[in-house]
């Protein structure tokens, strides 16, 4: 199964409220594994927003952000209707993305 | 706004304002926005999809599983258990239930069924995704256990018992902790459970993602993990004890509208 | 308490349809906690280090449970004394390393069925009781043991008491809430005395 | 989950297929990723690597954070910037061994506003940065961790 990715975009007015929900263990390379091994580092490094095919916020983040992130962020000037694209890439070169319309 | 700052008389403004339910807290605010930016839904979308998949000897999908409300009605079941089931003559509780299911449904045994019941943030059980899933379609509606058949009066009252009664290596019982206002356990603020205004909002919030196991955790494994942390034995999965609390919580938050699956400490 | 119960039966009546029933912690018969054990020792499972005696009531647990740990003065007496025959105090200082006990005060860990047997466990003391003004994450179920030492004198009477407070809780108030950690194997001496000292060493930052 | 797609890169290096990126218009992600602010140890060397060395203090940045945080493996912080024409916000958690966690450019289209989820080792203050009108301004908020639970 593939890993699932969520993405909620609440307009009000012109305004778009949107929030992400990711799947990802954004290990800092400092937890131990049941096997006592450390886990290597995996985080996600970039994440953009695209309203439209147009990036609109390109985000760089650290291992500090927590498990399984969640981003909200807002758009103005949003209509129904309007794509709104979500992708990240994180430092193995896994990436994923998802999509979906204002409404 | 500052907690520090907070006035009592606003204090109690807002108690008042938010029901008896919403005891006030230092963690308040954390609490609510852990909440709201919580990733607790990708679980629900998971467990959708291990709903409907098709699975076991049998090869079918969990989608005709009967939670109390008939043979494939998922809206509301959950706030409506545990509850008696006729066709096995017993108190049941979600989990329990979906383990009859996928027993007699997808015809899988009882051992392979019930091998990885509590996983981890690496790996998830099945369990914990399906309990997220359908836990989710019974938001909005108010927690309503069954309390008509005599198996469930007596279900409630082995619960009440249990929660008092002080056992295993170190002297516990459930209100040990969970029975007397206003303690922590270290920052850890300790709900009176046998009290509505304390086991409502707790009902009303669980299985939850935990953000200390990074991971979603059922009510099975809530009760299971406080017994091991009174030193007890292992309780079995789907036994009679543990729906038998979870009824008792149950009933004593009932009424309050279910909002989870939550997401706690 | 008469009318206690008559009010209180009357909000349930009230209140039947809509909110849950009063629940008190109450007494239980010699009965009703041979059925509570039996159906225990039905549902439970030994797993790793955790038996299935552990869910045999002794005496301590029997009064607790059949008075609602509130035992009549008689009972809780002779018991106590029969817990403070279980003490087993070590030959020479009850004083262990103040540094050693923080680290017994800090730790939940320790006799679950998912740990190895043996391995080492913690007293959890800041779960419940605050100690040292440093740690300022501790639980509130027990008294706040801040300047212990400082406030109640640093004597082998007290030593005494200490050791024998975290060897056998149930020696000194029989229905306490705190687990007998000596008694129980749970910690070992040398764990005890470092607790002992984490409490009433002069240098411990409990007593600064 | 239809709109869900999940592209690996990983087996198409691993096949040697390293041209992936001309294959597939993938650079996306035109930002990069500042190593050298990410990877530095101090908050001040890393305001110095995101070219923001002595930002001014500011009331225009608001913070909401929680004061107390039951649990350091996520706290929760949302950050506004009132200045006009804001363009990136930082986030940095002073005292955690690579202070920065994420730094965000926000286009025409977007608000200067992000909420995301942090882990904090202890105690700390959060500091934001933001760039506006070629200027570095930043305000900060404490944040306390806390131990809960049995630890068992």
């Amino acid at each position: 199964m593939a890993d699932p990715m969520k993405m909620r975009a609440t307009l009000k007015g012109d305004t778009a409220e949107v929030r992400v929900l990711m799947n990802h263990p954004m290990e800092t390379g400092q937890r131990k594994g049941p096997d006592g091994k450390v886990v290597p580092m995996h985080f996600i490094q970039n994440v953009e927003v695209k309203l439209n095919g147009k990036t609109v916020i390109e985000g760089q983040t650290s291992q500090a952000v927590s498990r399984n992130p969640v981003f909200s962020f807002r758009l103005k000037g949003a209509k129904a209707g309007d794509k709104l694209e979500i992708s990240w890439l994180d430092n193995k070169g896994d990436k994923n993305q998802t999509e979906t319309a204002l409404a | 706004m500052r907690i520090a700052e907070r006035s009592s008389a606003l204090f109690a403004a807002l108690a008042l304002a938010a029901g008896p339910a919403a005891a006030q807290s230092q963690f308040e605010k954390y609490q609510k926005m852990v909440a709201e930016s919580s990733p607790v839904e990708l679980f629900e979308l998971v467990g959708e999809d291990l709903w409907k998949k098709k699975q076991g000897p049998k090869s079918a999908s969990l989608e005709q599983c009967d939670l109390g409300m008939g043979s494939g009605v998922l809206a509301g079941a959950y706030a409506r258990l545990p509850r008696y089931f006729e066709d096995v003559d017993q108190v049941m509780d979600l989990e329990t239930r979906m383990l009859h299911c996928m027993m007699t449904l997808q015809g899988r045994s009882r051992e392979e069924a019930t091998k990885r019941l509590f996983g981890n943030a690496d790996k998830p059980s099945e369990m914990e995704y399906l309990s997220a899933y359908v836990a989710g379609l019974s938001r909005g509606h108010e927690l309503a256990p069954g309390q008509s058949h005599p198996r469930e009066q007596a279900s409630y009252e082995l619960g009440k018992k249990l929660y008092f009664v002080r056992t295993g290596l170190w002297d516990f019982s459930c209100a040990s902790c969970h029975g007397e206002e206003g303690k922590r356990i270290r920052m850890s603020e300790l709900p009176v459970l046998y009290k509505p205004e304390a086991a409502r909002p707790l009902m009303a919030t669980w299985p939850a993602y935990r953000v200390s196991n990074s991971t979603f955790k059922t009510m099975q494994w809530r009760l299971n993990n406080c017994f091991a942390q009174m030193r007890t034995p292992e309780p079995v999965f789907g036994s009679e004890v543990v729906n038998a609390l979870n009824m008792f919580l149950t009933v004593t938050a009932k009424g309050e509208p279910y909002r989870g699956p939550g997401t706690k400490r | 308490m008469k009318r206690r119960i008559v009010l209180a039966t009357a909000a349930a009546t009230l209140a039947a349809c809509a909110s849950a029933p009063v629940v008190e912690h109450s007494k239980m018969t010699d009965a009703e906690l041979a059925a509570i054990t039996a159906v225990l020792k039905r549902d439970f499972r030994a797993k790793g280090q955790a038996k299935m005696d552990r869910l045999e009531p002794d005496a301590v647990q029997r009064a607790c449970n059949l008075h609602a740990d509130n035992p009549p003065e008689s009972v809780a007496k002779s018991l106590e004394q029969a817990q403070l025959n279980t003490i087993k105090y070590p030959n020479g200082s009850l004083l262990g390393n103040w540094s050693s006990g923080r680290k017994i005060a800090e730790s939940g860990r320790g006799m679950q069925w998912s740990e190895k047997p043996g391995s080492p466990g913690g007293g959890g003391c800041y779960n419940c009781h605050q100690l040292s003004p440093e740690q300022t994450s501790y639980g509130t179920v027990g008294p706040s043991l801040l300047a212990f030492g400082k406030t109640r004198g640093y004597g082998p009477d007290m030593q005494r008491y200490v050791y024998g407070k975290i060897y056998n809780a149930k020696a000194y108030n029989l229905c306490s809430q705190m687990p007998r950690f000596g008694y129980t194997a749970s910690l070992t001496e040398q764990q005890m005395k470092d607790l002992t000292a984490y409490l009433l060493d002069p240098k411990s930052p409990v007593n600064k | 989950m239809d709109a869900l797609r999940r592209v690996t890169l990983k087996a198409a290096a691993a096949a040697g297929v390293l041209a992936a990126t001309a294959l597939h218009p993938l650079r996306v992600f035109a930002a990069g990723w500042n190593k050298d602010a990410f990877q530095a140890k101090t908050p001040a060397d890393a305001l110095k690597n995101l070219g923001a060395a002595a930002p001014a203090d500011s009331s225009a940045i608001v913070i909401d954070a929680p004061q107390i945080a039951e649990n350091g493996a996520v706290v929760p912080i949302e950050v506004t910037s009132n200045l006009p024409s804001t363009k990136s916000i930082a986030v940095l958690i002073e005292k955690n061994p690579f202070p920065l966690a994420g730094k965000f450019e926000f286009h025409e289209g977007a608000m200067p506003f992000v909420k995301l989820n942090v882990k904090m080792g202890e105690s700390s203050n959060v500091r934001v940065v933001a760039e506006a009108g070629g200027k570095h301004y930043t305000a900060v908020k404490e944040v306390k961790v806390t131990i809960g639970g049995c630890g068992g």
